[in-house]
């Protein structure tokens, strides 16, 4: 498992357009398997960090290696294949509120089929069949014919883990899976991620503003501040001094 | 993983709601082309026809330019105060028309009927009684601009007005301020930029609309519209047409600027 | 407690200030400029009698008008005048699509030179008198409300090329990001994505354009395009205010209808 | 819905109506006007065979485009829109409406039917203003420059009368509808006003001491009728055909009742293009005056 | 002090006009100078139960009393100047965006002033003194003419706070003031808050999802679920265990 990571970052810089610096020198890597948490303050570039390992967005410089190739040379099909294996998880769902949830989750599974299958909704009846697996995985198969508008939050974002599912992805990006949820949810949402983690060894890499959370699910937490990473360590030599650092205003 | 899938409701299945609406729809589209006699073929058939105009106009006549001005001026003078007169008298109405800040609901319900009612009068209508009692000129394009902008700004008003954040008017309120302090201090701040936005919208729809009341007799660039038609001569039709964009353009530019720096 | 504040933000209140002033001047300028321009006619003196003779046929409207069955009373010019603004604002609506994708600008674009193109060309047609091109259509396909159904369809695209194209800018983009996320190619994107966010958006503007259309259908009677309009410059043109009456009567309904019509489906598809 | 016009149309033989296509508009100095089409459409039909339609606009110039791009055959147009037309579509005019003429005082119907009316410059009784060498320096309500009735007659006249409508210190102020230029002499807005005879009928509901207080001091020489104009490439047969169809309507009590009511015309008489000679002089001297 | 309570609750119910019950048989009092919390699960009334007491919402049955005054009967001039000395801080801060701080701190003093004088914006010397006091009470005195858009959550936050005081309220009600702040954020402003508490002696009631957060700062901790008060404690007998029961889904 040590041989190679899943994803590795290599002096990667990005600067926006407008000069803001989003990441500086980032230089570390992801085992396959692991439960990563990003902590940082808002707008330390948890999210930039996460959006460049699916080329959300574009790095200026530097490297980042997904099994061991290069991102940055994909384009076109091969960009999506890579995109495939990624599932990602958004703080506001993203969800289209119009459609079921069947709908929304059948999205999930668009890069499996050639275009106009997909834009006339014909999905085969394996992959109804697998929607309605996701959708128990997350405990929700009864809102199966629902609208995505007429869920709760929590509910919600269990639509999105489900529709990340019928990509079969390798990795999980979260950027911020559980703002705005109660803790009641949190919990919910936090112990399925968990789980794809330890049942189908999912690498997932999570960005997250609480700490206690973080402490309680992750392998290892990574700091940022500034686009730096400032802390970078396995869980067990986690010291609330150490936290502290990452959250110290600049 | 035993969780119930549920069975799909009758209505989804069959897919009900959609084959309706679309029925609906190519129903309506059917009776309406068979009522207006429409014909594809024809117009593509005779779209040499339809270029025609196009390519007489083509050759802008611009020595007709200066002759233009004085009304395009005008136009755009009219305009002004139409709009704005309109848009001053709409400000109270919007106000009391807007559910959120007034509960009464018979006040609200004869507030927005009069708007309603004043909304439907066809501008066309409205010139041609305003040019029977105040004569040609001005004063009656005016009025009319006036009457047609404050049925126009009134709704956008206060369906704005509808859309605001109500979190500061709940805050003042527990503050213990009066309604007038409220609108003054948690309403207008919020709507401000959006009514300038509105106002600027409804301005330009005004410098367009009269190139057709100036055919009733109100005045502006209309007039002279019609007078380059009435003589065929569409390189001046042209030099009208692209003077009134190059001022539509520009208050769309200042809308925009004006959104941006106001936002 | 000591309340000392950084002069900083108190110098640039002071050009706040400046700049507040000078608004007010420009805005000034402008309505002077507004007002002395104008020559003002002040009521007429027949304006007393000409106003009671206009209330007078108001009020007393002139009822054998409504239906007689020759297919040119009021009803039925108010159920072409309709079909006219229908069949030109779905014909219109479908166009703008396109046109909308063109105008709206995107962050990616260089210098915005194709939305930019687009809003231009949008503002030409939504400038272009509807008269005019009433008569280019009357040319193409002779007179009637066929070239009406053509001027409307044409001269909505201007506005509702606009109103889509804002509403393009201001989606929420999250939807499409997702699809993204799960590898979807662009046709992908926009059917699943794109169009299911901001269908309510275009169908509500749809209506709104149609509500629109229908009162301005009048205009196009002018010039012999077909619907209500017609009669209705006639009745003015020779004072016929019982006539004039009616016709506001049965526009005024018909609007009103409309209106409450296109809210409750607003209502029913959003 | 218009036919295959242009198919039919094949060389110097003409054209040969199979539908015809017939467009109306009002002419400037009928007092009432309907927008009808259909009871025109049933008499035509029955004299010519052949289906008909007819509609209805208030601006010329769409008759005029339509007639060029071949889909009206036969408009209703006024003497100057017919000029125009004829000049640029070559469309030929087949006959002129008749009316009945316009006496003096009072604007009352003569029993005598003419192919011509005259344009009137009217001011206020209590003016003072007697002659056209008064209007020098006085406030004149005109129509727009293409009006033939309420631009370019009665201003050629006045030169003719030594006044020079541009340069005499004279104001003038366009209004719209010669129903305006009445109502603003009788507002004191104005002066004088150039109207087609007859004008004052047409406020009389609304100001019953119209024709006390607002009187003519002058009245220009015959303008032709409104005409009846048919596209230039019609067979002389069809040319012919129609003309006589308008006619025989004319004639019959029901055919009267309706084109009198419906479009104020009276009857129809033959008409020929050197008819309209007369309005080419007129403008070009129009033209003339701005120099 | 323990004489009479600054508020209490008698056989207080809420349902609202679509039926749901927001509150039901609510029973207790809140002595003056306490810093209590409420917590419970999304939808358990904890925002109904606070806009009870400064009648935002009014009750359908039983009767709230502060100060030893039943509340029901203040109308108009007096409903207003009962609202002045309660001050309300929202989740979502509700600032007018787009004015200036001083603008939104001022706005707290409206109450103090007739109709034309706030409208026209003529606060006293005295009153522009003592907004930038409460701002610098909150540590944002160098915002002053900046516009609440341009900041930060956690500063929108204190400025609506500082707002608050301009009214001196005797009693403080905050509605999950702290719901998406960062960790240092929630700190600050949760601090600021006790500090209210400890040193004028305010009142504050407070609404939290966080348990945690709810142990470190309470005086006394009450829980809400489905309407009632299921449970009532002070800091010191809080268990883990009692806590749970508040957030057992129903
Ligand atoms: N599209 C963009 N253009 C320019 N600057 C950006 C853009 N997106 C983010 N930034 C800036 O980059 C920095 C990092 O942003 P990022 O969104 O990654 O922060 P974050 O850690 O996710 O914060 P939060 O917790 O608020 O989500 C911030 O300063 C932000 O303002
Ligand atoms: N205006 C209203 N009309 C009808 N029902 C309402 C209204 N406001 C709230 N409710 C209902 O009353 C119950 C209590 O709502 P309340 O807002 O007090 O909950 P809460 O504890 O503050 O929840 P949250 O943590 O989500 O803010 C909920 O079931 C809610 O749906
Ligand atoms: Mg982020
Ligand atoms: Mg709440």
């Amino acid at each position: 498992m040590e041989a190679t990571p899943i994803i590795s970052f290599k002096n990667v810089n990005k600067i926006y357009d407008n000069g803001t610096v989003g990441l500086k020198d980032i230089n570390f890597d992801i085992p396959r398997g692991e439960f990563l948490v990003v902590v940082g303050l808002s707008g330390a570039g948890k999210s930039t960090l996460l959006r460049t390992i699916n080329r959300m967005h574009e790095i200026t410089s530097g490297e980042i290696r997904i099994e061991n190739e290069p991102i940055s040379q994909y384009k076109g099909r091969s960009l999506r294949l890579l995109r495939r294996k990624i599932g990602m998880i958004f703080q506001n769902f993203n969800l289209v509120k119009r459609s079921s949830v069947a709908k929304n989750v059948l999205a999930g599974r668009v890069s499996y089929y050639p275009t106009w299958k997909s834009i006339l909704s014909l999905f085969s009846a394996a992959d109804k069949q697998k929607a309605v697996q996701s959708l128990q995985r997350v405990s929700l198969a009864e809102k199966l014919y629902a609208r995505a508008d007429e869920l709760s939050g929590g509910q919600q974002q269990r639509v999105a883990i489900a529709r990340t599912l019928m990509q079969d992805p390798k990795i999980i990006l979260a950027d911020e899976p559980i703002a705005s949820l109660d803790p009641l949810t949190t919990k919910t949402v936090m112990d399925i991620l968990k789980r794809l983690n330890q049942e189908d060894g999912i690498t997932v890499i999570v960005n997250l503003h609480s700490v206690a959370l973080a402490r309680a699910y992750a392998d290892r937490i990574v700091g940022l501040r500034a686009g730096e990473v400032v802390y970078d360590e396995p869980i067990g030599q986690v010291t609330e001094a150490d936290l502290n650092r990452v959250y110290q205003t600049v | 993983m035993t969780s119930q899938v549920p069975q799909r409701p009758w209505l989804q299945r069959w897919h009900v709601k959609p084959i309706g609406w679309t029925l609906l729809l190519v129903g309506l589209l059917i009776a309406s082309s068979r009522m207006t006699g429409v014909d594809v073929g024809m117009f593509f058939s005779n779209l040499g026809q339809f270029t025609d105009l196009l390519v007489r106009m083509s050759r802008p006549a611009w020595d007709y330019l200066p002759v233009i001005l004085q009304p395009l001026y005008e136009t755009i003078q009219m305009a002004i105060l139409g709009t704005t007169i309109g848009a001053a008298f709409a400000v109270p109405f919007a106000v009391l028309a807007a559910s959120n800040l007034v509960h009464n609901r018979w006040l609200r319900g004869i507030i927005r009927l009069i708007l309603d009612l004043v909304r439907t009068l066809p501008d066309l209508l409205l010139a041609a009684i305003f040019v029977a009692i105040f004569g040609i000129g001005s004063t009656a394009g005016v009025v009319t601009l006036a009457i047609f902008s404050f049925g126009m700004v009134s709704k956008l008003f206060y369906e704005v007005i509808e859309t605001i954040d109500m979190g500061p008017l709940e805050a003042l309120e527990s503050v213990g301020a009066n309604k007038l302090t409220i609108i003054w201090y948690a309403v207008l701040p919020q709507i401000l930029n959006q009514f300038v936005s509105y106002f600027l919208y409804t301005l330009e729809i005004n410098v367009r609309a009269s190139t057709v009341l100036g055919y009733l007799g109100a005045g502006g660039i209309g007039v002279f519209l019609q007078r380059s038609l009435n003589q065929f001569n569409y390189s001046q039709t042209a030099v009208i047409i692209l003077a009134t964009l190059v001022v539509v353009m520009v208050i769309d530019g200042i809308s925009n600027h004006l959104r941006r720096v106001l936002l | 407690m000591q309340t000392t504040i950084s002069k900083e933000p108190l110098s640039l209140t002071l050009w706040r200030r400046w700049q507040w002033l000078l608004w007010l001047a420009v805005v000034a300028v402008v309505y002077t400029w507004a007002v002395t321009g104008l020559h003002f006619t002040g009521l007429q003196e027949s304006a007393a009698s000409v106003s009671r003779s206009i209330v007078h046929g108001l009020v007393q409207p002139d009822w054998s008008y409504v239906y007689n069955g020759s297919g040119e009373d009021l009803v039925s010019l108010i159920l072409q005048t309709l079909a006219i603004a229908f069949l030109g604002t779905f014909i219109s609506a479908l166009i703008s699509v396109p046109f909308a994708f063109w105008a709206a600008r995107s962050g990616k674009e260089w210098l915005h030179v194709r939305s930019g193109s687009g809003k231009v060309v949008l503002t030409l047609i939504r400038t272009f008198p509807e008269i005019v091109l009433a008569i280019m259509f009357i040319k193409a396909v002779g007179p009637g409300s066929y070239a009406g159904v053509l001027a409307v369809s044409i001269h909505s695209i201007g506005m509702l090329g606009k109103l889509f194209s804002e509403a393009i800018e201001n989606m929420d983009r999250g939807a499409e990001e997702a699809i993204t996320s799960a590898g979807g190619n662009g046709a992908q994107i926009f059917i699943l994505a794109t169009l299911p966010t901001i269908m309510p958006e275009f169908i509500s503007y749809t209506l709104y354009r149609f509500e629109i259309a229908v009162r301005s259908a009048s205009i196009l009677g002018m010039v012999g395009a077909g619907g209500i309009g017609t009669p209705m410059i006639f009745a003015i043109q020779t004072r016929n205010w019982p006539r004039v009456g009616i016709i506001l009567l049965g526009i005024v309904l018909m609007v009103l209808l409309i209106d409450s019509l296109s809210e409750q489906l607003r209502k029913r598809l959003i | 819905a218009c036919g295959k016009t242009t198919a039919s149309t094949s060389g110097s033989k003409g054209y040969t109506p199979k539908k015809l296509t017939v467009e109306f508009v009002p002419s400037s100095n009928a007092g009432t006007i309907e927008a009808k089409a259909k009871p025109l459409e049933g008499l035509l039909k029955k004299q010519l065979g052949i289906p008909v339609t007819v509609s209805v606009s208030t601006d010329y110039n769409t008759i005029v485009e339509a007639m060029g791009s071949k889909k009206v055959d036969v408009g209703f147009l006024p003497p100057d829109a017919y000029v125009l037309a004829h000049k640029q579509y070559h469309d030929k005019v087949l006959l002129q409406a008749q009316r009945y003429g316009v006496t003096e005082p009072g604007d009352k119907p003569s029993t005598q039917l003419v192919n011509y009316y005259r344009s009137q410059i009217l001011v206020r009784k209590d003016s003072g203003i007697k002659s056209v060498k008064d209007l020098k320096g006085k406030k004149i309500a005109v129509q727009d420059t293409t009006s033939t009735a309420g631009w370019i007659y009665p201003a050629v006249e006045m030169l003719n009368h030594g006044v020079n409508i541009n340069k005499s210190g004279i104001q003038t102020v366009t209004v719209k509808g010669h129903d305006q230029g009445v109502l603003s002499v009788y507002n004191k807005n104005t002066d004088a006003a150039f109207v087609f005879q007859g004008a004052r009928n047409l406020v009389k509901k609304d100001q019953k001491d119209i024709m006390s207080k607002v009187v003519p001091i002058y009245t220009t020489g015959k303008i032709p009728n409104d005409t009846i104009t048919a596209r230039g490439d019609m067979t002389d047969k069809w040319q012919k055909k129609i003309a006589t169809a308008f006619k025989q309507i004319a004639k019959t009590k029901e055919g009267h009742a309706i084109i009198s009511s419906v479009y104020s015309h009276e009857g129809y008489t033959d008409s020929k293009d050197s008819n309209f000679d007369i309005i080419r002089q007129y403008d070009k001297k129009a033209k003339a005056l701005d120099k």
